[in-house]
């Protein structure tokens, strides 16, 4: 299975453990992920604020160069970009006006779009093309015992997904559940973790995190699995402000692809699992524990 | 060539302003000055309403004093006035159909803000009428019998009402209901609103009345499988399930059901909407009727397995009722008339995971509400959570499934009314807090808004905005262990979160599920959500677009009681005006062949009615005129042009294609 | 990473009036227990505002302007049923609620909703657009009216979204992709620099966890994307003009 | 002049005229339905009520159009809901030869329209009738009538004058031109 | 009392039409003694200024057969039309363009090329063409012009009766003439044929189904046809129910199909389209895609349906090719 991959811009700085954990289970599957070759900012949700014809220009560059690429499908691990360049997919096929000044502008590169290819996530690849059971066959150390509570934040099923419902998705707790893991009821799955917020109007974007950090506490998870390294880098690395504003919700927060590679048995520190402030407890099984972060 | 006519044509045209609804848009004057100029026109003008009984005048006394022999008006769709102006003409003593209408306003003035486009058009359209006119041969309006037998398809309340209305005049009444008892979703109910008064008591005694009718027969869990002719003279295959009990010898003692080899009921039941349970062999609830008992072929040992004791057959083995042999079988019936009755669905609340139905205990719908609340109900009328408690805080959530485009776009209407009545009743039930979420309270209709009233004196919430979820999760301690509805308090300005024992969802009303097939099985047309499609929104609220088929109840849109029964009553009576006439007027518009036809054959296969013949005498197609349906097809397909159709022959259509283009 | 000084740090127990700066309730989070919360604020003294509405107040055509919008027409479908709101995590700090942003903008009040809070506080998570009984899509509205408020220069003061989403397009305007740590230090010096000081641990965290990027990411051909960028007459619409 | 392409002569204001045949029983209907719900379309369909779309005799349509239609548009009930069983199919199969007929004498494929409108469906017939008088101003007039005319001046107009050098030099401006 | 006099006259036609004239056989010298053939250049020798010396309606009536394509013909038609009390539409051609009418699907221009230059029998490196007007040694060559389609007779001069058939029958022939003769004929316009269609006086009617369904078309070189059976029945195109009869349903006799040369009854303005909506309603297919593939059968529309009635039929020509270059 190929695919063209679009790391965005976390996955090479805060995120870069979801990228560290992605590729080598990727690699493990036998799926090949090539990444696009000089690819630019998607604009996030920031740009759009500003410009919105600035932003789908800098959305359509990265897909003008996939199709170059040659038709696979663009696999892209951060939901803002996941969002982002769906978002710019579809309001080029509903606005011709907007998309004659997007081809003017591409074509300046000598790029052009003409809206092929796909926008994928890893969830939704390992799930839907890879299978389950393909993932299954892989799995040498069953996370039996862990109690998961799936994450998968909002921009990744809202409002453009298509692969899994947008209020009780369910692709990430049949993944955990496939890898032997349990996985607890969570009725926040899909709610904002405040990123946007939590470095601007640090009570409103912390008050979220907190929220579901709380809740995950209550109903005894031992893990948060994220799809989302702003979402990871949030439920992560704010803990002390929490405390020191509402009380204790310690839980550790890691990527859902790290989850997959302790199953596959690769060592926590090539999962950048020692990147996390809250470490998570080593497996019960565990050959090795989680190393305790480095330096 | 000028038709069957005498001597030179003599045309009258006249154009109506409508009010301003014509006038506004189109230069009536102008036209009518245009037309004049046309050959064969005496008479051209304009007037203020056509249709009124002075218009109407005007064409008689133009036709005798002037000698018209050709009249053409142009004002609203002919699927509206044609037959008027027929009429009209008539009595002045011309033949009804040397008449053509010009419709300028649904297809012009309404629908064109440029006036003067509108003129040209309302021109050619006119001009092209004046055209076709020429052609117009005499024609007589062909009467067909009717069968004065009336089929009504469904045994609500709505079906119900029809059919003993019916009866009560004399008709003879098929009524078929797809379940095992008649008594539709107004059965399931506790009280009505706005009056509060009990459902059964007032449901009850018309259901018994039904059976007891020498003038209906009543086949209970039976489908109308297919329909074949046409009004006044349809043949109607009704498809009869198994009961496996004889309705003729069961007497409804139950002593079979309390016999039955399971000791226990454990199975749902599905007229308590799986609330309450019950047995292999039951009866839907205590005044079903029939009075008779059925045996679910899903749950019977015997009907399963073969190897039953049959505790049941020895039960009634007096009477012989039970009778395992028995086999869906098929009955045919001729009749003149149709009612279609066949009610509602009601919203399916998993379609919105917000409100976690399904997922929560202690959401329920409303009608699962209902069944709570009735004494007669699986909990004998006591409201209680899953655990057995009393609620002490409920909140009722409105618009479930309505007035929302990602699932229904309509307002279901009486869910306002409905869940007001519930929640009266849950304050006298239990004395929790009741608070009503709404986007809009609607409550029109006699008694309805005093309903509000008393409501809002009773002590009950309302707070205006749509909820957006209900969660298990706490943020406050008296959330914990509770559901927690979040909403916009729209008036307050603020988003409020409120934690209730119990939540009830007002769910909308839909088309029923096989609404689509049920529709082409009568040759009804649907609304494009779903709803049966009356012919005329105001002047046709019950009449369908085939003639003799007539739709009553929600099948046609939500409604409440007293609307249902109402519109029950104007189907019934629109039936009977056909009935009691004797006889249909038929459009003459058949087709017919003519002597140079070279019986070719090739028509013969087209004729969805097989009307057409080859004779082998003339060796040619003969049509029989009463078969034919008109809708033309042979004569579009001859290809020696030797097939034309009343009122529209080729050389009417060709020189109304002229009419529209010339100049 | 705190930039606003809104005092909320401080526990919620005691809690302090909003400063001027921000209009903002502070955490209405209800932990601790009751009885604390149930100790009135000390109240501001009474200031009384007149809130009358002139028709010289609205400006015509701000709702056709912002209709215009891609993804903004079904603006005029809203039953004002407040869903949004309701659904929205965020609404119970804004000064005006989405539904009542969208009624605003129905009526023309441009300025009203072009200096609230709410357009900014909008962390876009789509909540709205999905639950929107009429399928309005709420959240482009929203940057729809950011953008006009940036355009127009009437965003609220030292209120750093705006700002940071200026400088995000800058950072990408010159480097083509973003490096997080090194925005978020020029956001302390544009807007806070104090803020640093707050948030050395968090810095430190990223440093220990190898997560702090000094070096700046780019992209090989940045001219190229700057001459797409480059603003062009050539194509645009003149809904891009208020 | 090329079919394709509106000749220079077309002013602007120019509307296409279209000539629609609707079934009684389903568009007809629907065009009622819009008038009532006040939906505005172009002036440039003028409709003929025929019972049902199977009465429709491929003749008219050639018809309008050698009377000075710019296009036909024909509509019948969604396929199964024929008040008449099938007549909607019959006309069906007669239009995709129709089609083939047409593009074979040179017509765009635009010029003629078969559309399937329900009763219900008032919002299609604007939206069809809005799209289609787009598309037809896009293809220029197609003046069946004034075509045949511009071909017939090569036929000499005199009838009875007798044959004499002018005639003959009246040739030679053919071969020119 | 001095015979009557009539013109006989082929414009563009395979002279298949003046065949049958001779084929009356003896009975020609029955006509012969009855008219007088004032102008017969086929059979006679008489020159155009014999008929411009006759005074105006001096011919009792004239048979022109062929259709209008060149401005010789038209010259040759006005003529006649002028010097004749009654004309005569003698033939598919002069009725509705016939055969050469199946020119009118390309322009002037692409048949002068094709048949000048591109035609692969063609050797003119110079690219010559007849020129309306060319210059001999001072002396100006006429040519007719060529017209940019053929038209039937109708369309450029007043035609009083028409005569139908490729060619017409000997029968039709020789009842026109005597209708002629015994001043018996029909009111102006008839078509001297019966005008019912073919079929009735097809050998093959009795075979003719009443189910008739068409699951594929079959091209009459495909098959062979069974010869007692209804065509139509084999999924071969006759055009006989669309087509007047009058023939004596000799092609079909022949094992082959009607292709429609007598044209439509009076009842038919456009016999192809007619044909095509009898042809079609009666396919068996529901979908638009079987529909397509049935149709497929039938490659050449315009050819099937028009072999004789393209100039004559609603549309006249193909359209976007233009017609006077």
């Amino acid at each position: 299975m190929n695919y063209s991959y679009f790391p965005g811009c976390s996955l090479k700085g805060l995120g870069r453990a979801y990228e560290e954990s992605l590729l080598p289970v990727m690699r493990h599957l036998g799926v090949t992920m090539t990444e696009l070759p000089d690819w630019n900012c998607c604009g996030a949700t920031a740009y759009m604020s500003v410009d919105e014809r600035q932003a789908s220009i800098l959305a359509a560059r990265n897909l003008a160069i996939a199709e170059k690429l040659g038709g696979h499908d663009l696999v892209t691990p951060c939901s803002a970009c996941y969002l982002v360049l769906n978002k710019t997919k579809h309001y080029l096929r509903e606005t011709p006006s907007m998309r004659a000044d997007v081809q003017e502008a591409l074509g300046r590169a000598h790029l052009s779009y003409h809206g092929e290819t796909k926008v994928r996530h890893p969830l939704d690849v390992l799930v839907n093309d890879v299978g389950l059971d393909a993932i299954r066959e892989k799995v040498v150390r069953p996370l039996t015992g862990l109690k998961v509570a799936p994450y998968y934040g909002c921009q990744l099923v809202r409002p453009y997904s298509t692969f899994d419902d947008a209020w009780n998705p369910t692709s990430m707790d049949r993944l955990m559940t496939t890898l032997g893991a349990e996985v607890v009821h969570f009725p926040l799955k899909t709610k904002c973790c405040g990123a946007s917020l939590t470095g601007t109007v640090p009570e409103a974007g912390l008050r979220l995190t907190y929220i579901l950090l709380r809740e995950a506490v209550r109903r005894r998870a031992d893990v948060i699995s994220t799809i989302c390294p702003l979402c990871q880098f949030n439920l992560d690395a704010y803990h002390g402000q929490i405390e020191r504003r509402w009380g204790k919700v310690r839980v550790a927060t890691v990527y859902f692809t790290q989850l997959m590679g302790l199953a596959f048995g690769l060592s926590p520190a090539e999962l950048g699992l020692n990147r996390n402030f809250i470490p998570m407890a080593p497996l019960a099984n565990a050959a090795r524990p989680a190393e305790a972060p480095t330096s | 060539m000028t038709g069957d006519n005498h001597g030179e044509l003599r045309i009258g045209y006249y154009i109506c302003h409508c009010g301003h609804n014509i006038a506004g848009v189109i230069d009536c004057a102008e036209v009518a000055r245009r037309m004049a100029l046309m050959p064969g026109v005496i008479v051209s003008r304009d007037y203020k309403y056509m249709c009124s009984e002075p218009g109407q005048e005007l064409l008689r006394q133009d036709i005798r004093a002037q000698g018209l022999n050709r009249v053409v008006v142009a004002s609203c769709s002919p699927l509206l006035h044609e037959h008027t102006f027929r009429s009209a003409i008539e009595d002045a003593g011309l033949n009804p159909y040397h008449f053509q209408m010009v419709n300028i306003r649904e297809h012009a003035s309404w629908v064109h803000t440029d006036g003067v486009a509108a003129t040209e058009k309302a021109a050619d359209l006119s001009r092209a009428a004046i055209l076709r006119v020429r052609h117009h041969r005499a024609l007589e309006t062909v009467r067909v019998p009717i069968n004065p037998a009336v089929l009504i398809v469904g045994g609500g309340i709505a079906g119900i009402h029809a059919a003993l209305t019916l009866a009560n005049a004399g008709k003879q009444v098929f009524l078929v209901e797809r379940e095992p008892s008649i008594g539709g979703h107004m059965a399931k109910f506790d009280k009505t609103f706005p009056t509060l008064d009990c459902a059964a008591c007032i449901l009850t005694p018309k259901m018994s009345a039904v059976r007891a009718h020498e003038g209906i027969t009543l086949w209970t869990y039976s489908e109308v499988a297919k329909v074949d002719g046409y009004v006044g003279n349809y043949t109607v295959t009704v498809r009869r399930r198994p009961r496996y009990v004889n309705e003729d010898l069961c007497i409804g003692c139950q002593e079979c059901i309390s016999a039955c080899v399971y000791r226990e009921a454990k199975f749902p039941d599905e007229f308590n909407l799986g609330l309450g349970r019950r047995k292999p062999v039951y009866i839907p609830f205590p005044q079903a009727v029939p009075q008779v008992v059925v045996i679910d072929p899903e749950r019977c040992l015997e009907l399963k397995t073969g190897r039953c004791k049959k505790t049941c057959v020895e039960a009634c083995a007096d009477r012989g009722a039970i009778d395992f042999t028995q086999t869906e079988t098929l009955e045919t019936i001729q009749v003149g008339t149709i009612i279609v009755a066949t009610g509602f669905k009601l919203f399916d609340a998993k379609r919105i995971p917000q409100y976690g139905y399904g997922l929560y205990p202690n959401v329920v719908t409303s009608l699962e509400l209902e069944r709570l609340v009735t004494s007669s109900g699986p909990t004998g009328g006591e409201i209680r959570l899953r655990d057995g408690s009393v609620p002490k805080s409920v909140g009722f959530i409105l618009c479930v499934g309505s007035r929302d485009v990602r699932t229904n776009r309509w307002c279901s209407r009486t869910c306002c009314m409905h869940s007001m009545k519930l929640a009266q009743l849950m304050r006298e039930h239990t004395g929790a807090d009741v608070t009503v979420f709404y986007i809009d309270i609607r409550a029109p209709g006699k008694g309805c808004e005093e309903f509000y009233d008393r409501s809002l004196k009773e002590g009950i919430q309302f707070v205006r905005g749509r909820v957006a979820e209900v969660t298990d999760w706490a943020l406050a301690p008296e959330e914990e262990g509770k559901l927690v509805i979040r909403v916009e308090d729209t008036l307050a300005a603020f988003v409020r979160r409120i934690p209730v024992d119990m939540i009830v969802l007002a769910v909308g009303m839909e088309p029923q599920v096989d609404a689509q097939a049920v529709r082409r099985l009568f040759n009804m047309s649907c609304g494009t959500e779903g709803w049966f499609l009356e012919k005329h929104p105001k002047l046709a609220p019950v009449s369908t677009f085939t003639d003799g088929v007539f739709i009553a109840g929600c099948c046609q849109g939500p409604k409440d009681i007293p609307d249902s029964i109402a519109q029950a009553g104007a189907a019934a009576a629109e039936a009977m005006a056909l009935i009691d006439r004797g006889y249909i007027e038929q459009e003459p518009n058949t087709a017919r062949v003519l002597d140079d036809c070279c019986g070719c054959k090739s028509c013969l296969p087209l004729c969805p009615y097989n009307a057409i013949t080859f004779d082998e005498a003339s060796r040619k197609a003969v049509i029989n005129a009463a078969l034919c349906k008109g809708c033309g097809t042979c004569a579009g397909s001859c290809p020696s042009g030797s097939i034309t159709q009343n009122l529209f022959d080729d050389d009417e259509v060709f020189s109304e294609i002229e009419g529209l283009l010339h100049a | 990473m705190s930039i606003l000084q809104t005092g909320a740090d401080k526990p919620t127990t005691a809690p302090a009036p909003s400063p001027p700066r921000s209009g903002f309730a502070q955490s209405e989070v209800p932990l601790p227990p009751r009885e604390s919360r149930l100790r009135a604020p000390p109240e501001p003294a009474m200031k009384i505002k007149r809130t009358i509405k002139y028709e010289s107040d609205r400006v015509k055509g701000f709702c056709e302007e912002i209709m215009r919008i891609p993804g903004c027409d079904q603006l005029q479908a809203c039953i004002q049923c407040g869903t949004c709101s309701g659904i929205c995590p965020l609404s119970i700090y804004m000064d005006y609620t989405p539904r009542r942003v969208i009624a605003l903008v129905r009526a023309d009040f441009k300025n009203e909703v072009l200096r609230s809070h709410t357009v900014w506080l909008c962390a876009s998570c789509y909540a709205c657009t999905v639950e929107c009984p009429r399928q309005i899509r709420i959240t482009d509205i929203m940057y729809g009216l950011k953008q006009r408020a940036i355009k127009e220069g009437i965003y609220p003061r030292h209120f750093p979204i705006p700002v940071l989403a200026q400088e995000f397009s800058k950072m990408v305007l010159r480097k083509g992709r973003i490096t997080e740590t090194l925005l978020v230090m020029r956001l302390f010096l544009k807007a806070n620099w104090r803020a640093v000081l707050g948030s050395w641990r968090l810095g430190f965290g990223l440093i220990r966890t190898g997560r702090f990027v000094l070096r700046s990411e780019r992209i090989e051909r940045q001219d190229e994307l700057r001459s797409m960028l480059a603003a062009d007459d050539r194509g645009r619409k003149p809904k891009e003009k208020p | 002049m090329n079919a394709a392409q509106p000749s220079p002569a077309v002013p602007h204001t120019w509307s296409p005229r279209i000539v629609a045949f609707f079934c009684n029983w389903c568009t007809y209907t629907a065009a009622d339905l819009a008038g009532v719900s006040r939906m505005k379309y172009a002036p440039s369909v003028r409709v003929v009520r025929l019972m049902c779309s199977g009465r429709l005799d491929p003749q008219f349509i050639l018809d309008a159009l050698a009377h000075g239609a710019d296009g036909v548009l024909i509509g019948g009930c969604h396929p199964g809901d024929c008040h008449y069983a099938d007549g909607n199919t019959k006309m069906l199969r007669r239009f995709r030869m129709l089609r083939r007929l047409l593009a074979q004498l040179g017509y765009d494929e635009l010029r003629v329209r078969l559309e399937w409108i329900s009763a219900a469906e008032g919002d299609r017939v604007r939206a069809v009738v809005n799209e289609m008088t787009e598309q037809i101003r896009a293809l220029g007039p197609l003046n069946l009538p004034g075509r045949f005319a511009e071909w017939d001046l090569e036929l000499s107009r005199a009838e009875t004058e007798p044959r004499t050098a002018t005639t003959s030099a009246k040739e030679v401006s053919h071969a020119q031109t | 009392m001095p015979r009557p006099k009539v013109a006989f006259y082929w414009c563009a036609s395979c002279g298949g039409c003046e065949e049958t004239v001779v084929d009356l056989a003896e009975d020609i010298l029955g006509v012969v003694e009855k008219v007088e053939i004032a102008f017969w250049p086929v059979a006679l020798d008489f020159k155009k200024a014999d008929v411009e010396r006759l005074p105006d309606g001096a011919l009792a009536a004239s048979f022109i057969n062929g259709a209008i394509r060149t401005g010789e013909q038209e010259e040759m038609a006005r003529l006649l039309r002028r010097k004749s009390l009654l004309v005569f539409a003698y033939g598919a051609c002069a009725q509705l363009g016939g055969i050469p009418a199946l020119a009118n699907q390309y322009s002037r221009e692409e048949i002068l090329s094709f048949v000048y230059e591109e035609a692969p029998t063609v050797d003119n490196p110079s690219r010559t063409r007849p020129a309306v007007v060319s210059r001999d040694n001072g002396v100006d060559l006429h040519l007719p012009a060529f017209h940019g389609q053929v038209r039937p007779l109708c369309q450029v001069i007043d035609v009083d009766y028409t005569i139908p058939g490729c060619p017409p029958t000997p029968n039709l022939t020789r009842e026109a003439v005597a209708a002629l003769l015994e001043g018996r004929l029909p009111p102006k316009g008839t078509v001297l044929a019966p005008d019912t269609a073919l079929c009735e006086s097809c050998p093959r009617k009795d075979s003719k189904p009443s189910d008739l369904s068409f699951t594929r078309f079959r091209r009459p070189h495909q098959v062979l046809a069974d010869s007692a059976l209804c065509l139509l029945a084999q999924g071969i195109v006759c055009m006989g129910p669309a087509t007047r009869g009058g023939c004596g349903a000799q092609c079909i006799a022949g094992n082959m199909p009607c292709t429609g040369c007598f044209g439509p009854t009076s009842r038919v303005r456009d016999q192809g389209a007619k044909m095509l909506s009898s042809l079609c309603a009666n396919l068996a297919s529901r979908e638009v895609e079987e529909i397509d593939a049935v149709l497929d059968g039938l490659p050449d529309p315009v050819g099937t349906l028009y072999r004789y009635g393209l100039a004559g039929g609603l549309l006249r020509r193909r359209i976007d090719t233009s017609a006077n270059t």
